[in-house]
């Protein structure tokens, strides 16, 4: 078995020391050693291949799953297994080229990682104070920057930090160009660039390794490699991608006249507005002012002073004529009472009187008439009727002193005092002698 | 005749002169009752006298204080 | 008669003059009733002298005091 | 009439007039309540002449202190 | 009325002349209401003056630092 | 008013005027509210002035230092 | 402010104007920002005019420190 076997692999890696064999890969897996195993088919045979870490820095390109490729390599036997496999040297991708290849799948793989995205792009500084500038110090590139910069706004601070832009190890010193401005200080943005050329002559621009250090970069990062046509990688990845050099100043320094112009500008608008904004203000404030309750705050005082000279004025005539109405009613009360004085009532009264008084004494003098009259008839006819009228004839009568009528001579005795009546007057005798008889005719 | 009043004396005066003209008293009774009715008459002229006066003082006595005394008809004893 | 008032005196004295006029009444009663007559015009007199000098008083005392007696009836015995 | 009001003075001034004028009452009260009428007449016309006084006073007296002693209808007694 | 707010004592004010100018108020009412009138114009007018003068003081005050005393309506007690 | 910024005291005198206007404050609080205006008015007024001021320095001071007072509206208590 | 990029103040001034104009800032807000943009303005204006052209290289000393120095363009079309 062994012998068969030592001798099969003498055979055939003698017969097939060198073979280029075309086919589709599959089963592409890199294990932990770094080796990558994969198959390649055709429509009529499969072969299985080997591509040592070794020489997978050769591979320019990230051989994938039903790639068609050209693989270049040697046949080996593996006599315990009783396989054998081609292990690979070269591998070609078939058709397209290998580095166009490996740009597209970077680009992909690196898109995929998101560095391309465009939330991760920084904006550039608009006025960058320190600009730096990675690139060859001989080359078309600083030369043409050079010239804008210093034609747009030479007052500006240039470091150039100095890097191959071709060839081998010269991604590493862009890289290293990135890092060293980062870490000088005061770096503003960073221009990474060259002038024109082939796609090989470019190609360092499509690194990997230099793609990750302008996205690790702090600083924006503009790539400016080649022409307007070429893009690489660098591109992608920077937070702006200029064209050319040149216009990569362009972009980063403006016309200082038009700062100027821009800075003028604001700051005559800052003070437009500003004074305007005062204006209005005071426009506003002025018009408050001007309002007549402002201009004129005594308006309201004379209204309620009218009022109240009103309410004065009618107060007191509504006084003075509560006045009047009683002073009127006092004035007819007066009057009707003088006019119903009682001295009318006195007056008739004493007419009255005065007539009552007259009747009273003509009354009395009536009476009295009556009376006297009476009296007078009376005493008349008793004047008449004396019985002592006959004494006027010269009869006389005689009375003793107790009064007795003295008729016969036997009435008294002499010596009696008898009182004797005549027509006038009367005499006091006494009786001498009494006689039964005396002279006078007898009948 | 004490309590006679004015009209009884006047009355009675009447009377007497009435009895006089009738003429059938005593003498004695007559020149009584005569004498009676002289005073009778005597004392109602005087009373009318005194009446007419007091009467004229009342009527004429404007300010004068009213006269307290009474009119009473007085009689002879009494004078 | 002290509690008589002005009208009750006058009607009195209306009925004395009526009576004395009637001359019903015996003399002494009529001097009797005129002298009460007479007194009682007297005070009706004095009392409407009374009055209208008051009266006067009143109506022409513009700006004076007002009497503060007041018109009472007075009679005789208060005189 | 201590306790009078003007208005109550005034009424009743008023009354008495048309007592007088209806001119039922007796002489003595005619009297009396035409002199308790004249008395009134001269309180109120007296109060009114006052107030008025007052008023002018109180309006002219633009600014000086009010015067403190507030209109009373004051009656004879208290004058 | 020492609360009163100028508003109210000019409204009080103008009530008390349309109840006098009604006429219903008993004279002494009248009165009274009169001399509170009077004192209640007085007070507005002090007011207003006051206040009048207060303005004049603020509008020609131009640079002068402004009053501090707040316009109160002050009633006679305080004043 | 300690607190008030320019715009609220702005404001504030708007407000006060419109009230005036609407006119139905009573006098006591008419007055009050145009002192406060008043007092507003002219602090804003000198504020502007003041304003107006500083930005003719802040814009003639071309090499000189900022001012670095800052621009606070001060009320008269703080002034 | 000293810190500030040229950049950053500039941008700040445009935020000041652009809030400025559009006008809803209060007053001592707008003379705050207005204070800060001129002073921006002026720091703009010194930095333009304090700028100066200056070209560096880096490169390696004898320990291998990286160090600038002034860079000569050697072509004749710089000269």
């Amino acid at each position: 078995m062994s012998a068969l076997s030592q001798q099969l692999a003498r055979v055939m890696e003698e017969k097939f020391p060198a073979v280029w064999v075309e086919g589709e890969i599959s089963n592409f897996k890199v294990y932990g050693s770094g080796h990558a195993y994969f198959t390649l088919k055709d429509e009529g045979a499969q072969l299985r291949c080997v591509l040592f870490r070794t020489r997978t820095r050769r591979v320019r390109f990230e051989p994938r799953d039903g790639l068609h490729v050209m693989a270049f390599g040697a046949i080996e036997i593996y006599a315990q297994r009783g396989d054998y496999s081609l292990v690979v040297e070269l591998l070609e991708p078939k058709g397209v080229g290998a580095l166009q290849l490996a740009f597209e799948q970077l680009k992909e793989r690196l898109a995929r990682e998101g560095l391309f995205d465009a939330g991760r792009k920084r904006p550039l500084p608009r006025f960058p104070r320190k600009i730096g500038i990675v690139t060859s110090p001989s080359g078309a590139a600083i030369r043409d920057m050079l010239r804008v910069i210093g034609r747009r706004f030479g007052e500006i601070h240039i470091v150039l930090a100095p890097a191959r832009v071709q060839g081998e190890g010269a991604a590493a010193e862009v890289a290293q160009g990135i890092r060293e401005l980062n870490a000088l200080g005061g770096v503003d943005v960073i221009i990474v660039g060259r002038g024109g050329g082939s796609l090989e002559d470019l190609w360092a621009f499509n690194d990997e390794m230099l793609a990750r250090t302008i996205a690790a970069s702090k600083i924006p990062v503009i790539s400016a490699v080649g022409h307007e046509v070429d893009f690489t990688i660098a591109d992608f990845v920077a937070d702006v991608r200029a064209a050319t050099p040149s216009n990569a100043a362009e972009l980063v320094v403006k016309e200082k006249r038009g700062i100027v112009d821009a800075l003028g500008d604001l700051t005559g608008r800052l003070q437009r507005v500003m004074r305007r904004g005062l204006a209005a203000h005071r426009d506003r404030l002025e018009r408050a002012l001007g309002r007549r309750v402002l201009t004129d705050p005594g308006r309201p005082l004379r209204e309620l002073e009218r009022r109240l000279d009103d309410a004065r004025v009618r107060l007191r005539q509504a006084a003075l004529a509560a006045l009047d109405r009683r002073a009127h009613r006092v004035e007819l009360a007066g009057r009707g009472l003088r006019s119903l004085s009682p001295v009318a009532r006195t007056l008739n009264g004493r007419r009255a009187l005065i007539d009552l008084q007259g009747r009273l004494e003509r009354g009395m003098h009536r009476a009295l008439d009556r009376s006297r009259h009476r009296l007078g008839a009376g005493a008349g006819r008793l004047d008449s009727l004396s019985p002592l009228a006959v004494l006027s004839r010269g009869y006389s009568l005689t009375r003793t002193a107790d009064g007795r009528i003295v008729r016969t001579w036997r009435d008294v005795a002499a010596g009696d005092a008898v009182n004797v009546l005549l027509h006038h007057g009367s005499l006091d005798c006494r009786v001498d002698a009494t006689r039964e008889r005396d002279d006078r005719p007898q009948v | 005749m004490t309590d006679l009043k004015f009209e009884d004396c006047l009355t009675r005066l009447e009377q007497i002169v009435s009895a006089l003209e009738a003429g059938n008293l005593p003498l004695e009774e007559s020149l009584k009752v005569f004498e009676e009715g002289i005073t009778l008459a005597r004392h109602c002229a005087r009373y009318l006298d005194d009446a007419e006066r007091r009467i004229d003082i009342l009527v004429k006595d404007e300010g004068g204080a009213t006269v307290s005394k009474p009119f009473v008809f007085e009689t002879e004893d009494e004078a």
